[in-house]
C-alpha cells in the first residue's frame, strides 16, 4: 500500500508539473494581459504600457518568464498579484475558508440529500415518488445555477423577506461571537441551498443506479431469506455496498468546486476563491491565476489519491 | 514417453503476484502459484484429460497453452517450435494452429452480434473462403455438421436467444472453423445440462478422430474425462501429481490425492458406491505453498518426508507417472 | 430479407415494450419536425427586431411574448432548437467519441497505457478551461463548430473514466479472451467487442451532459466563441437574466425547452439501452 | 406419519407485462421427517422456482402461486410476510445456488452471522453467537478464523461451507439446498455431502436437494424427483428410480452419464431442448423430445400414477390402457 | 407600499450602534490599491474621492470645481499655472496639508513612468512652492485642459510625510491603509466583501453628516438590484437599464439620471481600403437607427447622439454640424451615387465586420445596426469578444474594420484630440486631418472659453464631414438610492464632488 501511494504521489507530482506548465503556456498565450487593467479602460498610452510591462517582467520572452516563475514557485512562493500587489498565497488563504465553508456544507448536504433521494427512488422504483424525484433531478440538471440562485433570492429575500440577499455577513453590523456565527449561517442558507440543488442530480443518479444494482445482487436474497427486515438490510448491507461510487463524485466535486463555484459566489456576492479566480481571469492577473490553478491541480491530485485510499478502506476487496 | 511428441509443454509456470493488504507496512512479496512447473506431452489426435479440484490451475494452464497469458517460466513447443517464438513471428498462424473452447458458453460471445457475424469473424481474420457468400456457406455447413437445425434460422439469432448447449456447440464450431491442430477444451460441458452434454462430448471425439487434432480436455468430472480421453493428468495446486493412461489412472490410482478424488466421484449407480477416502483440512490456497509436497498437509497417508521436500516424479510402469514421496 | 424483417420485429417489440423508448422516439420526431419546419411553425422571423418591446404572454399576438429587442419569444424558441440541438448533439458526440476511444483504450490495454491515460485525464481536469477556449478562438477563429469542439474536448474526461471502467471489466470477459484466441487484433477487439458492449453508461452520461452543452454554448458566445446571431436557448436564458423579475418569460420557456429536450434524449438513451439489453429482448432466466 | 412438507397442486407462474411463464405446474409431493429428496432437472426446468415458491421469496408482483404447501400443518401459501419471516431460517432454511455471491462483499463473515442470528434471537450475546457458529464451522470442517474474514478472502469451497453453516444456524427442520455443491470439485463436494448426511442424523433434519447432477443424488439422497419443464415426471426412492428408470426422460438422463469404472459405452443425449414455458401445452410436455411418444402424448396430459414400489410417474406409457 | 418602506428603514438601522448614521453603497469589485495615483482604478475611484482631495475636482455634471485649491490662475502665455491652496486642510493624522505635499505628489508621478498621469505630466517643466499654500506649475507648452485633467484620475494629493520614506508607492504600507485629507477616514478593507470609511470630524469643509460609509461588494447587477429593493444597500450607482422600471415602481427608491460625456460610438479603421471611402462611412452613419438602439438596448435612457462631441458638454458641443440622421433611402442613394452596385444578394458593400466586446449592451446594439445596415445594402458581420481579447485585437493589434466602444470624452474637449489627433495613441482608427489637428492645438492654447468653443465647434464640423467615427447614443444611467437619504453626490452640481458623501444625511 505504502509503495502504491508512493507511486501515485510521484505520478501526481509529474501530472501537476505538466499541468502547471500547460497552464502557464495557455494562460499566457491567450489574448489579453494584466496591463490593460493596470492602465485603466480609458487609456491606451503605449509609453505607460511599455513601462508596466517592464515593471512586471512581461516584456521578456515566455520561456524566460516561465523559468523565473518556476524558480520562485519552487521556493514555495506563489508570487505577488500584479493587480493587488499582494502575495498570492495570502490572497488565496484569505478566500479559501469562505469557499470551503460553502462547498463543504453544500457538498455534504447534497451528498446526503441527493443520495437519500436516489436511494428512495431506487427502493420505490417505478412508483410516483421515483418519477417525481427523477423528474426533479432532470429539471435541476438542466437549470443554470445563476438562474436558480436568483430565483431563491427573489423568493426568500425579496418576497418573503426572511433571508439576507447577499454576502457572508451583514455589512452594517460588526458582530462577534455567537451572533456572528448565526449571521454567517443565515447568509449561507441561500448559496448553500443553490449549490445543493445544483449538485443533487449527480448524487441522485449515481445513488439510484448503484442501489438498484446492489439490490439485484445475490447476497440480498440470502438476507431476505434469513428474514432480515428491509430496514436493517438496507441500512447496513445495501447502503454500504451502494455508497462506494458516490465517494468518487464527492471527492472530485470538492476539488472542482474550489474554482467552480464562481457563478454562485458572484450571484450571492460570496467572498470566496471562485470569485477570486473569475476576477483574476477578467484582469488576467497571471500570478493569482497560476496560484489558483496550481492549488486546484494539487487538490485534484490529492483527492484522486484519497478517493482511492478511502475506497480501499471501505471495500475490503481492493488491495494495492 | 516419446521425445518427439507433437505438443510439448516444458516446465511451464505461472505465478501471479499477490496484492498486499491495506497495511502501510512493507510486506514480503507473495505469489499465487497458479501453475508451477508443469510438463506434458501430447501426440497428434490424442485427447489428454486434465482433472483436479477447482482453483488448481487447470484454466490457467489452458490459457498459457493458447498464449492468452505469458508463462512466468517455461515454454510450449508445437512440432518442436517454441510457441513464444511462433506468436512473435506470426501471431495469426499461431492462432490458427491453437484454439480454445471456454468454460462458460454464455459469456463466450459478444452479446451484440448475431451468430452469423460471430462465426464468420474467424474466417475473415484468417482469410478462409473467398467471398462473404462463401464464408456464409461454410458457416451454414458447420452448423449443420454440429447438429444445429435449422442453420439458416440459428445464424440470424443473437447469443442470448440460444440455449447453453447450442452456444457451447457453436463455441466448438467456431474453434474448429480455422482447422486448428491443437484444441484446449476448458470444461466445455460443466455449464450444460446432462441431456445435451453427450452431444458435445461426441463432437469433440469426432473432431480428434477426423481431423487428427490434439485436444486437452479440462474438467473436474472424472467419469467424463475417462470417457473421452486417452490419457489423464491429475493436478493439485498448480502441479501435476499423476499422469498416465486414463483407464490406468481411474482404476489404479497411485497418488493419495487421485485416490481420494476417484473415491469421491460418485456414480449414478447406487450399487457402484465405494468407500470414500476423506481428505481432512481446509482446501489449501496456492499462495506460497510448500516447501514439502503441496498435498501433504491434507494427505491421509503422509510421512515425515512429505513435509520436507517436494517429491520427484517416478514411473510406476507403462508411462504412469506419480509424484509422491512414498513411491519414490 | 428475413434479416431486415427480424430486425424490424425486434424494434417493434422493443418499441411496444419500453415506454421510455416510445416517448423518446415521439419526442425526437417532434424535435426533428421543429428543426425542419421551423420557418413554418414559427409565427415570425425571430431575426426581425420588431417594434413590440417586452410584450407579455399573448400581447400583440406574441404567444410567449417578446424580448427587449422586439423578437418573438416563441419564434426564437422554435429557431433556437436548431442551434441548441446541433450544439448539444455534436458536442456530445465529440465528447462521447473522445471519451470512448481514449477511455476504452486505457481500460483495454491497461498497465502503462492506462496509467498514462489516467494522468492525461487528470491533466485535462486541471487545465484552465476559460483560457483554453480563448486560445482556441485566437488560433482557430470563432465559429459555431469551434463551440462544439471546445465543449467536446473539455467534457470528455468524465466519459473516458466511465468507459475505462467498463473496458477494465469487459477485457476479463470470456468473449474478449475468445476474440484474442481467435486471432483478432487489438484494434478490432477494441472496436468490435469492448466499445459496443461498454458504451451504454457513456451514452447515459452524455445525455445528461447535453443540457450542460446547451447552457455552455451561450456562455461561450460571451467569450467571443460562436455566432452572435445564432439564436439559441442558452442565449435566451443568459439574455433574459436582467429581466428575471420583470419579463420572466424570456428565460423560463427557454429553460423548459432544455429540460424537455434533455428528458427526451434521456428517455431515448435509456430506452435504447433497455431495448438492446439482451436480458430485456427475451425474458429468459439465465 | 405427518409429512413435514406436503405440496398439493403447487404451481408458480411468473407474470410480466407481456407474458406469463408457467415455471412450476401442478406439482405434488410430500416429505417425511428424515427424508432427503433430490430434485433433478435441466437448467430452467423450474427447480429453483419451486424452492423459492415454497419459501415465498419470489418477486411479490411478478409471480403467482397456487395450490397448497403444508409445512408442519401450516399452509405456507396463505401466510403473511410477517408470519413467513418467523418461519424462514428458523424452521425452513435454504442455501442458494450462487454461494459465491451470497454474502455482502464489504462485510465480514462474522457480521453476517451476528445479524442473521439476531433476527430470531434479538438478545443473543456475541459470545453465544460465536459459540454456536464455531460449533457449526467445526461441523463443516472450517477453522474459527473465518469469523473475522471477508468473503473474498475465502475460496469457493470455503464460502460454500460457510453458507451451509449459516443456513444451519437456527437448527432448521427442513433445509433446501439449491445447487449448493454444483460449483465445487468432487473432493470438496464429497466432503460436504458427507458432513450433511452426518448432520442430518445428528440434528434430525430433513433435506431437499436441488441439482442437475444425478450422481450427487445417488450418493446423498434417499428419494428423487425428476422434473421437466416445471412438471414432475417421476418421483420415488433413489435405488428404484436410478437403477430402473421408467419415464423416458429419466431414462435419457441416466443414459447420458458415463460410467466411472465400467465399460465405455457410447453416451447418448436427448435431442431438442426445453419448451417455451410461456405456452401451455395440451399433451405431455416431454412428448416433442420423447422417442417413445405416441399419439395420445400430444393430446392429453398424463395422469400421475402411483406404482407399487412407491414411485409416482407421469407418463401415458404407464397409465390406464398401456399398463 | 408603506409597509415595505418601514421594512427597509428597519433594515437600514438594524444591528447598528444606536443613532449611528451609516450608508451602504454598492461596489462592483475590489479596489486594486488605495494609492489613488499609481493606477487608474475604477473600483477605488469612488472610494478614494472620500478619503483624499485633489487640487480641483469634478462635480456631478463633470464640471471643474475647487477642491484643495480655492482658486487658480493661468498666465498670459498659458505656460504658468498658479494654484492657491486652502490653509485649513489637515491630514487624517493631524498634519497640515501644504504645497510641499502637492509638489511631492506630482514630482513623484512624473518620475515614475508606470504611474497613470506620468506621461501627461510631461508638459510640466517644474513645480515651485513659493509658500506653504501656493503651488506654481511651469509648463513646457500651453495646455489649458491640463487643469481639467487634474480633476480626473490619478491626481490626488498624497501626504509627503507619510510616503516619502524611501519606499515606492506600491510597497508603501500607506497604499493599503491610506491617510488622506478627505471627509472620511479609511477604517478597514475586507477583500471581496467591503470597504469601511468613518467620518473625519476635522474635515475642512465641516464634519460629514454620516458616521460611516460602507462600500459593499456585489458583483452581480441583478443581485444588487434586489439588495437595493430589500434595503440591504442604500445606494446603487448606474443601475442596469432593464431594472429602471422595476425600481421606479418602488416608492422608497429615488432615481436620478446621471449623464457622462462617454458616448457609445463606432470607430472606423481608416487603414481599411473600403472604409477610406467617405461615402461608405456616410452611408453607414445614415443607416444606423439610433432611436431604435436607444429604445431597445438602453430602455430609452441613453439618448441618440448625433453631435460629434458629447451633447452634455453644452458649451463645447456643436449641434449644427452633426452626424447624419437615420434614413435608409438616403443611405442607399449615397452608395448608388458613389457608383456602388447591388450584388445578387442585394448588397452594395460586403464583408464589413464590427468588433464589440461583451458588455453594456454593445453586442445587441451591433446586431440592430447589422439589421438596418442590411436594409441599406451594407453587410455588417458582428464579432463579439471578451473584453481583454477585444482590447488586444483592437487597440494593440489594430486588427479590425469597425469597432464599437465607449469611453470618457471629458472632462475637457481637449479629449477630442487625444482620441482623434494624428498619431495619438488613443486614435485607434488612425484618423488624420491637419486642419482638425490645428484647431485642437488652438483649443488648448487659450483659457478663454468662448474662444475655445469656437475652435472646437469648427473641429467638430470637420469631423461631421469626415466621419472618422459615428456617435450612437449618449452615456447615461440612473443612480438609485434609498430616498431617506438627502444631499447625495448626484444632488451637488457645482457644490460638491461626484461620488462624494460629505454632505449626505439621513432625512
Ligand atoms: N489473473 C489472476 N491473478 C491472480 N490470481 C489468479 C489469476 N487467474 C487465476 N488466478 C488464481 O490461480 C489459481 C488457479 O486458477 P484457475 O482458474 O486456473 O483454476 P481452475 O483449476 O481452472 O479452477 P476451476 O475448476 O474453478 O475453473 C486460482 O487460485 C486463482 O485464484
Ligand atoms: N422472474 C422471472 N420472471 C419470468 N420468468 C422467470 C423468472 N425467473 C425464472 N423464470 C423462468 O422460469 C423458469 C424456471 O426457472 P428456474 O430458475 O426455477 O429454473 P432452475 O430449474 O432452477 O434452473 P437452473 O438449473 O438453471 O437453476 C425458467 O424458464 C426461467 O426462464
Ligand atoms: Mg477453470
Ligand atoms: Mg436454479
Ligand atoms: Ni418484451
Amino acid at each position: 500500500m505504502s509503495k502504491y501511494i508512493g507511486k501515485r504521489v510521484v505520478a501526481g507530482i509529474f501530472t501537476i508539473i505538466i499541468a502547471f506548465t500547460l497552464n502557464f503556456i495557455i494562460i499566457n498565450l491567450a489574448p489579453g494581459d494584466p496591463i490593460k487593467t493596470l492602465m485603466g479602460k480609458e487609456t491606451d498610452d503605449q509609453q505607460l504600457r511599455a513601462a508596466l510591462e517592464k515593471k512586471y517582467g512581461l516584456d521578456k520572452p515566455l520561456p524566460v518568464q516561465y523559468v523565473n516563475y518556476l524558480k520562485t514557485a519552487m521556493k514555495g512562493d506563489l508570487g505577488t498579484s500584479i493587480i493587488y500587489n499582494k502575495p498570492v498565497s495570502k490572497m488565496i488563504a484569505e478566500k479559501l475558508p469562505a469557499t470551503i465553508l460553502l462547498v463543504l456544507t453544500a457538498g455534504i448536504l447534497s451528498l446526503i440529500i441527493g443520495t437519500t433521494m436516489g436511494i428512495v427512488a431506487a427502493r420505490k422504483e417505478g412508483t410516483i415518488i421515483d418519477t417525481i424525484f427523477s423528474g426533479f433531478s432532470y429539471i435541476l440538471n438542466s437549470m443554470p445555477s445563476f438562474w436558480l440562485g436568483l430565483m431563491l433570492i427573489i423568493i426568500f429575500s425579496s418576497k418573503l423577506k426572511i433571508l439576507p440577499t447577499y454576502g457572508m455577513t451583514n455589512p452594517r453590523a460588526s458582530l462577534t461571537g455567537k451572533a456572528y456565527v448565526m449571521d454567517v449561517i443565515k447568509h449561507m442558507i441561500l448559496p448553500v441551498g443553490t449549490l445543493i440543488l445544483v449538485e443533487i442530480p449527480a448524487y441522485f443518479r449515481i445513488a439510484k443506479s448503484s442501489v438498484l444494482q446492489v439490490t439485484n445482487e445475490d447476497f440480498i436474497l440470502t438476507l431476505k431469506a434469513a428474514g432480515m427486515d428491509e430496514k436493517k438490510m438496507f441500512n447496513k448491507y445495501i447502503f454500504k455496498n451502494a455508497i462506494l461510487p458516490t465517494i468518487t463524485i464527492f471527492g472530485i466535486s470538492m476539488a472542482y468546486l474550489i474554482t467552480g463555484v464562481a457563478l454562485i459566489e458572484i450571484v450571492f456576492a460570496w467572498p470566496g476563491t471562485g470569485r477570486l479566480v473569475l476576477t483574476a481571469i477578467n484582469q488576467r492577473d497571471y500570478p493569482t491565476l497560476m496560484g489558483m490553478y496550481l492549488i486546484m491541480s494539487i487538490s485534484i491530485a490529492i483527492v484522486m489519491i484519497i478517493v482511492d485510499i478511502v475506497y480501499a478502506m471501505l471495500d475490503p476487496r481492493i488491495r494495492y | 514417453m516419446k521425445n518427439n511428441s507433437y505438443i510439448k509443454v516444458d516446465n511451464v509456470s505461472k505465478w501471479y503476484p499477490v496484492k498486499t493488504g491495506f497495511g502501510l507496512k512493507k510486506e514480503e512479496k507473495q505469489y499465487v502459484k497458479a501453475v508451477d512447473g508443469v510438463s506434458l506431452e501430447i501426440e497428434k489426435g490424442e485427447i489428454l484429460g486434465v482433472i483436479g479440484e477447482s482453483g488448481c490451475g487447470k484454466s490457467t494452464l489452458g490459457r498459457i497453452l493458447v498464449r492468452l497469458e505469458e508463462p512466468t517460466a517455461g515454454d510450449v513447443y508445437i512440432d518442436n517450435i517454441s510457441s513464444s517464438k511462433l506468436i512473435k513471428q506470426d501471431a495469426k498462424s499461431f492462432r490458427r494452429l491453437v484454439q480454445i473452447i471456454f468454460q462458460n458458453p454464455y459469456d463466450s460471445f459478444t452479446p451484440r452480434d448475431t451468430i452469423e457475424k460471430i462465426l464468420t469473424r474467424p474466417l475473415n481474420i484468417h482469410s478462409i473462403g473467398n467471398s462473404a457468400e462463401e464464408r456464409r456457406k461454410i458457416c451454414l455447413e458447420a452448423l449443420e455438421f454440429g447438429g444445429l437445425h435449422p442453420a439458416e434460422d440459428i445464424m440470424q439469432r443473437y447469443p442470448h436467444e440460444l440455449s447453453g448447449g447450442q452456444l457451447q456447440r457453436i463455441s466448438i464450431l467456431r474453434a474448429m472453423s480455422v482447422n486448428p491442430k491443437f484444441i484446449i477444451a476448458d470444461e466445455p460441458v460443466s455449464m450444460l445440462d446432462v441431456s445435451v452434454r453427450a452431444d458435445i462430448i461426441n463432437m469433440l471425439l469426432q473432431l480428434s478422430r477426423e481431423k487428427d487434432a490434439s485436444i486437452i480436455f479440462i474438467s473436474h468430472d472424472i467419469a467424463l474425462t475417462r470417457y473421452i480421453s486417452n490419457r489423464v493428468a491429475v493436478m493439485y495446486l498448480g502441479r501435476i501429481v499423476e499422469y498416465g493412461d486414463s483407464d490406468e489412472i481411474i482404476k489404479n490410482p497411485q497418488h493419495p490425492y487421485t485416490q481420494a478424488l476417484i473415491s469421491n466421484c460418485a456414480s449414478i449407480d447406487p450399487d457402484e458406491l465405494v468407500e470414500k477416502i476423506n481428505i481432512e483440512g481446509e482446501p489449501s490456497t496456492p499462495i506460497n505453498p510448500g516447501p514439502g509436497c503441496y498435498f501433504a498437509p491434507r494427505c491421509p497417508k503422509r510421512v515425515e518426508e512429505c513435509l520436507r521436500k517436494y517429491p520427484d516424479t517416478c514411473d510406476v510402469g507403462n508411462g504412469h507417472l506419480v509424484a509422491c514421496s512414498r513411491l519414490g | 430479407m428475413t434479416n431486415v424483417k427480424k430486425g424490424f420485429n425486434r424494434f417493434k417489440h422493443a418499441f411496444l415494450d419500453s415506454r421510455q423508448l416510445r416517448f423518446g422516439i415521439y419526442g425526437t420526431i417532434l424535435l426533428l419536425f421543429i428543426v425542419i419546419f421551423a420557418p413554418l411553425i414559427a409565427p415570425e422571423n425571430p431575426y426581425n427586431f420588431g417594434p413590440d418591446i417586452l410584450n407579455g404572454l399573448g400581447e400583440n399576438g406574441h404567444l410567449l411574448g417578446t424580448n427587449k429587442m422586439g423578437q418573438d419569444i416563441f419564434s426564437m424558441l422554435i429557431y433556437g432548437t436548431r442551434t441548441s440541438l446541433k450544439v448539444a448533439l455534436i458536442s456530445a458526440l465529440i465528447s462521447g467519441l473522445l471519451g470512448i476511444l481514449i477511455g476504452g483504450a486505457a481500460g483495454y490495454f491497461g498497465g502503462k497505457v492506462d496509467q498514462v491515460v489516467s494522468e492525461i485525464i487528470n491533466i485535462f481536469m486541471m487545465l484552465p478551461t476559460f483560457f483554453l477556449i480563448l486560445l482556441i478562438i485566437a488560433l482557430f477563429g470563432n465559429t459555431l463548430p469551434n463551440v462544439m469542439i471546445v465543449i467536446g474536448i473539455t467534457t470528455w474526461p468524465s466519459n473516458a473514466k466511465l468507459m475505462r471502467a467498463q473496458a477494465l471489466s469487459l477485457r476479463e470477459r470470456t468473449f474478449v479472451k475468445a476474440a484474442v484466441a481467435m486471432g483478432e487484433t487489438d484494434r478490432q477487439i477494441l472496436f468490435k467487442y469492448i466499445i459496443p458492449n461498454g458504451i451504454f453508461p457513456v451514452i447515459a452520461n452524455t445525455t445528461m451532459g447535453m443540457s450542460n452543452a446547451i447552457l455552455t454554448e451561450a456562455s461561450l458566445s460571451f467569450l467571443g466563441l460562436g455566432d452572435p446571431n445564432a439564436i439559441s436557448w442558452g442565449h435566451m436564458i443568459y439574455e433574459g437574466k436582467p429581466y428575471i423579475t420583470s419579463a420572466w418569460w424570456i428565460t423560463t420557456f427557454a429553460g423548459l425547452a432544455i429540460v424537455l429536450t434533455v428528458t427526451i434524449f434521456y428517455l431515448l438513451g435509456d430506452g435504447i439501452n433497455y431495448t438492446l439489453n439482451p436480458k430485456h429482448i427475451n425474458q429468459r432466466g439465465e | 406419519m405427518e409429512p413435514i412438507l406436503d405440496l398439493k397442486d403447487f404451481s408458480v407462474t411468473y407474470i410480466n407485462k407481456y407474458k406469463k411463464v408457467y415455471a412450476v405446474k401442478n406439482v405434488d409431493f410430500e416429505i417425511y421427517k428424515g427424508d432427503s429428496l433430490g430434485i433433478v432437472g435441466e437448467s430452467g426446468s423450474g427447480k429453483s422456482t419451486l424452492a423459492m415458491g415454497v419459501l415465498r421469496l419470489l418477486p411479490e408482483d411478478g409471480a403467482q402461486i397456487s395450490g397448497t404447501a403444508n409445512f408442519s400443518g401450516v399452509d405456507l401459501t396463505k401466510l403473511s410476510e410477517e408470519e413467513m419471516k418467523k418461519i424462514r431460517w428458523k424452521e425452513l432454511s435454504v442455501i442458494f445456488q450462487k454461494s459465491m455471491n451470497s454474502l455482502s462483499p464489504v462485510h465480514k463473515i462474522g457480521t453476517h452471522i451476528e445479524d442473521i442470528y439476531r433476527i430470531h434471537k434479538p438478545n443473543a450475546t456475541k459470545e453465544e453467537i460465536k459459540d454456536r457458529f464455531f460449533y457449526l464451522l467445526d461441523l463443516v470442517n472450517l477453522s474459527n478464523r473465518v469469523y473475522n474474514l471477508y468473503p473474498h478472502e475465502l475460496s469457493g469451497g470455503m464460502l460454500q461451507r460457510v453458507s451451509i453453516a449459516i443456513s444451519l444456524i437456527h437448527d432448521p427442520k427442513l433445509l433446501i439446498m439449491d445447487e449448493a455443491t454444483t460449483a465445487l470439485d468432487v473432493v470438496t463436494q464429497g466432503q460436504i455431502l458427507d458432513e450433511i448426511s452426518r448432520m442430518e442424523e445428528e440434528l434430525d433434519m430433513t433435506r431437499i436437494m436441488i441439482t442437475h447432477d444425478m450422481s450427487v443424488v445417488a450418493t446423498s439422497c434417499n428419494k428423487v424427483a425428476i422434473v421437466y419443464a416445471g412438471e414432475l415426471m417421476e418421483l420415488g426412492y433413489v435405488k428404484n428410480v436410478l437403477k430402473n428408470p421408467l419415464h423416458p426422460y429419466t431414462k435419457g438422463l441416466v443414459s447420458s452419464f458415463p460410467s466411472l469404472k465400467g465399460d465405455r459405452e457410447k453416451i447418448k443425449s436427448i435431442s431438442g431442448f426445453l419448451p417455451d414455458l410461456s405456452k401451455r401445452v395440451k399433451g405431455c410436455i416431454f412428448a416433442p423430445r420423447c422417442s417413445n411418444a405416441i399419439d395420445i402424448c400430444y393430446n392429453k396430459k398424463p395422469e400421475k400414477i402411483k406404482m407399487e414400489d412407491g414411485r409416482t410417474i407421469c407418463c401415458h406409457l404407464y397409465g390406464g390402457e398401456n399398463k | 407600499g408603506n409597509e415595505s418602506n418601514n421594512e427597509s428603514e428597519n433594515k437600514a438601522t438594524e444591528g447598528n450602534i444606536e443613532g449611528e448614521k451609516v450608508i451602504v453603497v454598492r461596489a462592483t469589485g475590489d479596489p486594486m490599491t488605495f494609492n489613488p495615483d499609481s493606477i487608474p482604478d475604477d473600483y477605488a475611484y469612488p472610494i478614494v474621492q472620500n478619503i483624499f482631495n485633489r487640487l480641483v475636482k469634478l462635480d456631478a455634471s463633470k464640471q471643474i470645481i475647487p477642491d484643495l485649491a480655492t482658486e487658480w490662475e493661468v498666465s498670459e502665455d498659458g505656460k504658468t499655472v498658479t494654484f492657491h491652496l486652502r490653509d485649513d486642510a489637515k491630514w487624517h493624522d493631524g498634519e497640515k496639508v501644504t504645497s510641499e505635499d502637492v509638489k511631492y505628489t506630482f514630482d513623484t508621478i512624473k518620475e515614475n513612468e508606470n504611474y497613470y498621469m506620468s506621461s501627461r505630466l510631461g508638459i510640466v517643466n517644474s513645480i515651485e512652492t513659493p509658500d506653504d499654500y501656493t503651488v506654481v506649475f511651469n509648463m513646457n507648452e500651453s495646455d489649458v485642459s491640463f487643469i481639467a485633467d487634474l480633476g480626473w484620475y490619478g491626481t490626488f494629493i498624497l501626504p509627503k510625510h507619510v510616503f516619502d520614506n524611501g519606499q515606492s508607492w506600491e510597497e508603501n504600507p500607506a497604499s493599503k491603509e491610506p491617510i488622506g485629507s478627505g471627509p472620511f477616514k479609511f477604517k478597514e478593507f475586507n477583500q471581496g466583501e467591503s470597504i469601511t470609511l468613518v467620518a473625519n470630524p476635522d474635515y475642512h469643509e465641516g464634519a460629514p453628516k454620516l458616521d460611516k460609509i460602507i462600500y459593499s461588494i456585489i458583483p452581480d447587477d441583478t443581485t444588487a438590484v434586489e439588495a437595493l429593493l430589500n434595503g440591504d444597500i442604500d445606494v446603487y450607482e448606474g443601475i442596469p437599464a432593464a431594472s429602471v422600471d422595476e425600481l421606479e415602481a418602488s416608492d422608497y427608491i429615488r432615481l436620478v439620471l446621471n449623464e457622462y460625456p462617454s458616448p457609445m460610438r463606432i470607430i472606423f479603421n481608416l487603414n481599411e481600403e473600403i472604409l477610406q471611402d467617405i461615402n461608405v462611412r456616410r452611408a453607414i452613419a445614415t443607416a444606423i437607427d439610433r432611436e431604435e438602439i436607444s429604445q431597445k438596448v438602453f430602455n430609452g435612457i441613453q439618448k441618440p447622439e448625433y453631435n460629434m462631441y458629447p451633447s452634455i458638454m453644452e458649451w463645447a458641443t456643436n449641434s449644427e454640424q452633426t452626424a447624419p440622421k437615420f434614413n435608409i433611402e438616403e443611405a442607399i442613394k449615397i452608395l448608388e451615387d458613389a457608383g456602388y452596385k447591388k450584388d445578387k444578394d442585394g448588397y452594395y458593400v460586403r464583408g464589413l465586420t464590427i468588433d464589440v466586446f461583451e458588455d453594456g449592451g454593445y453586442p445587441d446594439a451591433a446586431k440592430l445596426m447589422e439589421a438596418t445596415l442590411a436594409k441599406a445594402g451594407i453587410e455588417l458581420i458582428v464579432q463579439v469578444h471578451e473584453f481583454n481579447a477585444w482590447n488586444e485585437k483592437v487597440t494593440i493589434q489594430r486588427d479590425f474594420m469597425i469597432e464599437l466602444q465607449g469611453g470618457f470624452m471629458g472632462p475637457d474637449p481637449a479629449a477630442l484630440y487625444k482620441r482623434l489627433g494624428t498619431g495619438e495613441y488613443s486614435n485607434v482608427g488612425n484618423y488624420s486631418n491637419k486642419k482638425f489637428d490645428e484647431l485642437c492645438t488652438k483649443g488648448v492654447a487659450t483659457g478663454v472659453q468662448e474662444e475655445r468653443a469656437k475652435y472646437y465647434k469648427e473641429a467638430q464640423a470637420i469631423l461631421a464631414e469626415d466621419l472618422p467615427y459615428i456617435p450612437i447614443v449618449t452615456y447615461a444611467a440612473y443612480d438609485a438610492n434609498n430616498d431617506k437619504f438627502i444631499n447625495l453626490p448626484i444632488d451637488g452640481e457645482g457644490k460638491w464632488g461626484w461620488s462624494e458623501y460629505t454632505f449626505t444625511d439621513i432625512k
